[in-house]
């Protein structure tokens, strides 16, 4: 393993995409050391911010306050990166494979459009996640992201496949012109989730505000969840699925668009 | 996907025998609009003027624009994107859920009677101000008044503009265009240009304390941004050029006085519908341009150990 | 006093720049507007040619330019991560220097469109 | 001072094809002979005059809309990184003014023609071209749905008609002329287009396509301006337009005109799946018709963006794609449409538009009257233009390409039976000497004694994609502005305008009609001279020959 330490929290942002598995691989940890960052407009290397030990290998672990720190996991393709503390923005953007832990929390961009792997943030993660950058046809295309704390604004922007769970609550355009995947919102959402998506399911445990243009349709329970949360339960997420207990109500749109795509929201029996 | 469906504001005065403002107050803001523009003015193909007209206004409250229109719709604050989305489903004729419709403050009946004027009119035109643009939602409303009058063009004539608040904004959003290829909120710091709205847009840049010195010119952040933005301006070394001694002067380290523009300093500055015009100049300032006192300031770096970006810089591909 | 009258001026307080003013100007102050709207001629009146702000402050104590422009490319040049911003109540050709000076110090530069 | 020793020199308009000979430079021009002063040796190299590009849209309002509407673009284009002598920028399908500048130098292009610019927002389209440094320019303006034109073409008003022309041109500081689907952008403001060119069009009762046609071509050739009407004909895009292109050109007889992009105007069948070439019709009928010239507007397969002053074809082409779009209409003159779109050569129609660009080039017999373009960024974008070349000099590797297109687009075009291979001399002729001569530009595309010293220098190479995209050397005005594919130094070049004559006293009729139907001031229209950075003023000296 890999063990990179923050020395000093740097005052402007630093962009650090070298920061992967891909990007360590085959090197010692002096040419790691050697690696460029990008402090706002200087070029520096990795050890005028970071202490690095350890043996070479697919695993990295990152410490310190990296809240301004961006672009960690940056397009990386296998191995695993475990950052303690809080990291920056687009953390695991662009990533194809491997996965990324973050003990603390994140900020917006994660997962910008990943089309494989795992990350899971254990505190709060900002706006955009796992969403298509500006003006890109599409956000994601596969992997998962799982984030244990709140999220911020259009959570899986565009995305076209794979999965995002939240555990706390997501602000407003959850699932802004989503194409297809699956969102699954554990603590419910502010407003205008769903807002002009086009395909793919999202799931809210919790009731929540509609737009006008997602029409009830209908009540059921699909078999499709159950692959879902066979999915999910190794992230510690269960679905509920027992018809004893509640239903889900499914509601179609965005008629705007107009729009395949579905909400469904539990509904406990009471 | 949408996009952007605009024109000139004369084809307005020529044309357009339905107007939409939505989220703005013209009548008190740009009082000439309504006059010199849009609904007074007997165009081309409107000589009857304001009476070939349709004026719609909607807004969350009655302001001095409401006499002018003939339609007024209040929509209850916060949900203007939730009507625009409802109209575009009632466009295509599809579905939307009655009870939400009203949460906003509007009747289903009210939305439908304004999707059948829309779709009526020869020439329609939504002009919407920052009461959309800047409250909740912000880009995505506008987005949704632009997808609305793109969308209408599949029955009728329609287009859809920004009433731009500021002097040149506009102006400022044509240069940054064509010499970086993005309009506004533009990182040069890893030797070309970047884009990315909420990472590089001044606000959230000053809220979190991201950069480290802050040169300000035709604008007073100081009196304008939320406090923690403040605190930036005042916490870093601030420059303002400014025809007067600003709030965010105040908290500067330097201050250069500079000519007032348009009055004094000569130029081009662009209407909201991005139309060039010259600046005719008629007093003779004691003080520097802005133009001028910039190019001093690039002399001065000149003179200092050049900033040269690596190419690698451009190895990684971020966004 | 001799007054000056200048036709087409264009009027730069708000997005609808207006060209067809019409100022009367006695060299010092703008005496009188036609065609401009309330805020228009409010902001033509109140902008003369006296010089009622020193020429540069520096740390809030007067200053000359010379020494204020040397000031500013030295925070600027030092900097990291500095930031060009505002452009709406300036002239293209300013805006146009503010995007060359914006790439000498590696900055982000942003308007009001931002906001 | 400069001499260029022993290089093989392709100058078709002095008829030299492929001489070893010098090449003096003195203050920017070429010369006779000169003595001392650098040397540069060409040996196993080739000199071209540098290259002319007759129709591009690299500034101004509808190409800044475009950049502002695909940020997914600039995100993965080329990076001009800010150094000591080059300012940053973009490349990629709608490139920054800077990167504009530096990319054509690159490719060995001195001058280029800016076709698409509004009256209204002409100081616009001038301020951009004064930040594209090191190569020429010129601008052809809108005028193909001009209300004030139209207007009086509607009650016969002709002489007026032309003096507003001729006011309007020198009004805006432009070069030419151009109609860009005459009368549809006009019913466009009414939501229709223009698709008969003998019907009236919308809001007017007698004015159609083909008077606006005829009428412009002859204003330009009395006006005696260098470069005739440049015309975007109706019906771009759709299958079967070929019948309105011949119709127009029958039209045109008598005149001069400049056909642009005629690859998007040579297309049969009735409807998108029976779309097909109709490129030999259409040659047959260019052929003969020495009044005519054209350049291809050819069509690489990957991404474009496409942008036009055609409103409606833009609104149908934004309903078949589901993409983005952008529209502005410009009060009285034109309007612009802009939505992104890939060409791919698994797309039957896509197809059939990359074949009909190169049968066009490889048809119409005469160099001097067919030019190399792609309507950047429309058809693909002008930094391609050398992956053209190497097309139009290989029969072979164009055989292999029409291979692996679709079964079905293999009888739909002519291509794979053209044996014709382009030579160097030919080259020269379609991206340099041709437009040069086709713009009245007497200085440019040329290497003889009085000519500007505007010199692309190859490596000479047999694979013709490599030697046309990085240039040795190439001289702009006489300095190396670029040498080994670096940007040695950066001057700004000139912008060519005409100032054709017209009775003074057209203002008292334009300046009450302008106020009425405009919301600027009029005093307020006209670019001022100033404004037109390096400006020089062309003659306007055509002369009919009957």
């Amino acid at each position: 393993m890999i063990k990179l330490t923050l020395k000093d929290q740097p005052t402007v942002p630093l962009e650090a995409e070298m920061l992967t598995p891909d990007q360590f691989s085959g090197l010692n940890l002096d040419a790691i050391r050697a690696l460029p960052v990008f402090l706002g407009k200087r070029q520096l290397r990795v050890d005028d911010f970071f202490t690095v030990d350890g043996e070479p290998s697919d695993e990295l672990e990152i410490h310190g306050d990296l809240a301004k720190v961006k672009y960690i996991g940056r397009a990386m393709t296998r191995g695993r990166i475990k950052v303690c503390g809080n990291v920056g923005m687009h953390l695991g953007a662009a990533m194809k494979g491997g996965s990324i832990e973050v003990t603390g929390n994140a900020s917006d961009w994660i997962g910008g459009e990943m089309t494989g792997g795992l990350i899971h943030v254990h505190g709060n993660a900002g706006g955009q996640v796992g969403a298509a950058y500006r003006g890109s046809l599409s956000g994601m295309n596969n992997g998962t992201i799982l984030i244990g704390g709140t999220a911020g604004l259009e959570v899986g922007m565009r995305m076209k496949r794979g999965i995002i769970a939240v555990k706390g609550q997501v602000r407003d355009f959850c699932g802004l012109q989503m194409k297809g995947g699956t969102i699954l919102l554990m603590n419910g959402a502010e407003i205008r989730t769903g807002a002009w998506m086009i395909r793919g399911t999202i799931i809210s445990l919790k009731p929540i505000k509609l737009l006008p243009t997602f029409p009830f349709a209908c009540t059921y329970s699909p078999t499709f969840l159950r692959l879902i949360a066979k999915h999910v339960a190794p992230l510690g997420l269960s679905l509920p699925m027992d018809e004893q207990t509640g239903t889900y109500h499914r509601y179609s749109g965005d008629s705007s668009v107009p729009g395949k795509g579905e909400i469904l929201v539990w509904q406990p029996r009471v | 996907m949408g996009g952007k469906v605009s024109c000139t504001l004369g084809e307005v005065k020529n044309r357009a025998d339905f107007i939409l403002y939505w989220g703005g107050n013209p009548a008190e803001c740009h009082p000439r609009h309504f006059t010199k523009y849009t609904i007074m003015q007997k165009g081309k193909f409107l000589p009857e003027g304001r009476k070939g007209r349709t004026m719609v206004l909607v807004d969350i409250r009655e302001t001095m624009s409401v006499k002018a229109a003939d339609i007024f719709l209040q929509v209850r604050p916060g949900k203007d994107f939730e009507v625009v989305t409802a109209l575009r489903a009632l466009v295509k004729g599809n579905r939307v859920d009655t009870a939400l419709v009203e949460e906003t403050g509007l009747k289903l009946e009210q939305l439908q009677d304004l999707v059948d004027r829309m779709k009526r009119c020869k020439f329609g035109v939504i002009f919407f101000g920052m009461g959309l643009s800047m409250t909740r939602g912000k880009h995505m409303n506008s987005a949704a008044v632009l997808t609305l009058a793109a969308e209408m063009n599949a029955f009728t004539k329609f287009v859809a503009m920004p009433m731009r608040g500021h002097g040149n904004v506009a102006g400022a959003d044509m240069v940054l265009r064509w010499t970086t290829g993005y309009p506004f909120g533009v990182n040069l710091c890893r030797g070309f240009p970047r884009f990315n709205p909420g990472e590089f847009s001044t606000v959230d840049l000053l809220v979190r304390g991201d950069i480290d010195a802050a040169f300000v010119l035709g604008a007073d952040p100081g009196a304008t941004m939320p406090q923690p933005g403040i605190d930036t301006l005042a916490r870093v070394p601030t420059i303002v050029l400014d025809p007067k001694v600003t709030h965010t002067s105040k908290l500067a380290r330097v201050h250069i006085t500079t000519s007032v523009t348009g009055i004094s300093s000569p130029g081009t500055a662009y209407r909201m519908d991005e139309v060039p015009l010259p600046l005719r100049p008629v007093l003779k300032s004691p003080y520097p341009s802005d133009e001028e006192v910039v190019r001093r300031i690039i002399a001065a770096v000149d003179k200092k150990s050049a900033w040269l970006p690596k190419p690698a810089t451009m190895a990684s591909g971020v966004m | 006093m001799t007054v000056t009258i200048t036709q087409n001026a264009t009027c730069t307080f708000c997005g609808c720049v207006c060209d067809d003013i019409e100022l009367h100007d006695d060299g010092v102050k703008i005496i009188k507007t036609k065609a401009a709207c309330s805020l228009g001629a409010s902001w033509f009146v109140n902008h003369t040619a006296e010089k009622l702000y020193p020429d540069a402050l520096i740390d809030g104590k007067e200053a000359s330019v010379d020494d204020a422009v040397e000031a500013a490319a030295e925070y600027l040049h030092r900097a990291n991560m500095p930031l060009v911003y505002g452009l709406s109540n300036v002239t293209c050709e300013a805006q146009r220097e503010a995007v060359s000076l914006a790439e000498k110090i590696g900055a982000v530069i942003d308007s009001h469109t931002s906001l | 001072m400069l001499r260029i020793t022993g290089g093989k020199v392709y100058d078709p308009a002095n008829g030299i094809n492929g001489e070893v000979r010098d090449i003096c430079i003195a203050d920017g021009k070429v010369v006779a002979n000169v003595e001392g002063g650098r040397t540069i040796d060409a040996n196993g190299m080739i000199v071209f005059p540098g290259g002319v590009d007759i129709h591009t849209h690299v500034a101004g309002a509808a190409l800044n809309f475009a950049r502002a509407l695909t940020p997914e673009n600039q995100r993965v284009a080329a990076k001009f990184l800010h150094t000591k002598e080059t300012r940053m920028g973009i490349g990629g399908q709608t490139p920054t003014t800077f990167a504009t500048g530096y990319l054509y130098a690159g490719m060995g292009y001195t001058t280029v023609v800016e076709a698409a610019v509004p009256v209204l927002s002409a100081k616009h389209t001038h301020e951009e071209l004064r930040d594209t440094p090191i190569v020429d320019k010129a601008c052809c303006l809108l005028m193909g749905n001009n209300e004030l034109v139209m207007d009086l073409l509607e009650v016969g008003e002709y002489e007026k008609a032309k003096h507003i022309v001729a006011w309007l041109i020198s009004a805006a500081k432009t070069y030419g002329i151009k109609a860009v689907n005459p009368g549809g952008v006009a019913a466009w403001k009414f939501g229709k287009d223009a698709k008969q060119i003998h019907s009236p069009i919308d809001g007017y009762n007698k004015v159609n396509p083909g008077m606006i046609i005829a009428n412009l071509a002859k204003i330009c050739d009395e006006l005696g301006l260098p470069h005739p009407m440049h015309l975007h004909c109706n019906n771009l895009g759709v299958p079967g337009n070929v019948s309105t292109t011949l119709e127009t050109m029958k039209l045109l007889e008598g005149n001069r005109a400049h056909m642009a992009h005629l690859q998007f105007h040579a297309y049969g069948g009735d409807d998108w799946h029976t779309m097909r070439s109709e490129s030999v019709q259409l040659a047959e009928y260019f052929n003969t018709h020495p009044n005519l010239t054209c350049d291809a507007g050819a069509v690489l397969f990957g991404n474009a963006v496409t942008i036009t002053a055609d409103g409606p074809w833009q609104h149908l082409l934004y309903q078949l794609t589901g993409r983005k779009w952008g529209n502005l209409d410009v009060e009285n003159e034109t309007g612009c449409g802009i939505v992104p779109y890939t060409y791919k050569g698994s797309n039957l129609v896509n197809a059939v538009q990359w074949a009909v660009g190169l049968e066009l080039l490889l048809l119409i017999n005469d160099p001097w009257r067919i030019f190399l373009t792609t309507d950047h960024p429309n058809g693909a974008c002008f930094w391609r233009y050398p992956e053209i070349i190497h097309l139009l000099m290989h029969a072979d590797i164009r055989r292999e390409r029409v291979r692996a297109l679709p079964e079905a687009a293999l009888s739909r075009i002519y291509l794979a039976d053209l044996d014709r291979e382009y030579t160097l001399y030919e080259i020269a002729i379609i991206t340099s000497a041709g437009p040069a001569r086709a713009l009245g530009m007497k200085q440019k595309g040329h290497l003889g004694v009085g000519a500007d010293a505007d010199i692309a220098i190859y490596n000479q190479n047999p694979d013709g994609e490599l030697m046309f995209r990085y240039p040795r050397y190439v001289l702009k005005g006489g300095e190396v502005a670029v040498e080994e594919g670096e940007i040695r130094s950066v001057k700004d070049g000139h912008e060519f305008v005409c100032q054709p004559s017209y009775d003074a006293g057209i203002e008292d009729y334009l300046k009450p009609v302008f106020q009425q139907q405009y919301t600027m001031s009029f005093e307020n229209y006209p670019v001022d001279a100033e404004r037109v950075h390096g400006m020089q003023i062309a003659e306007c000296s055509y002369q009919k020959t009957t």
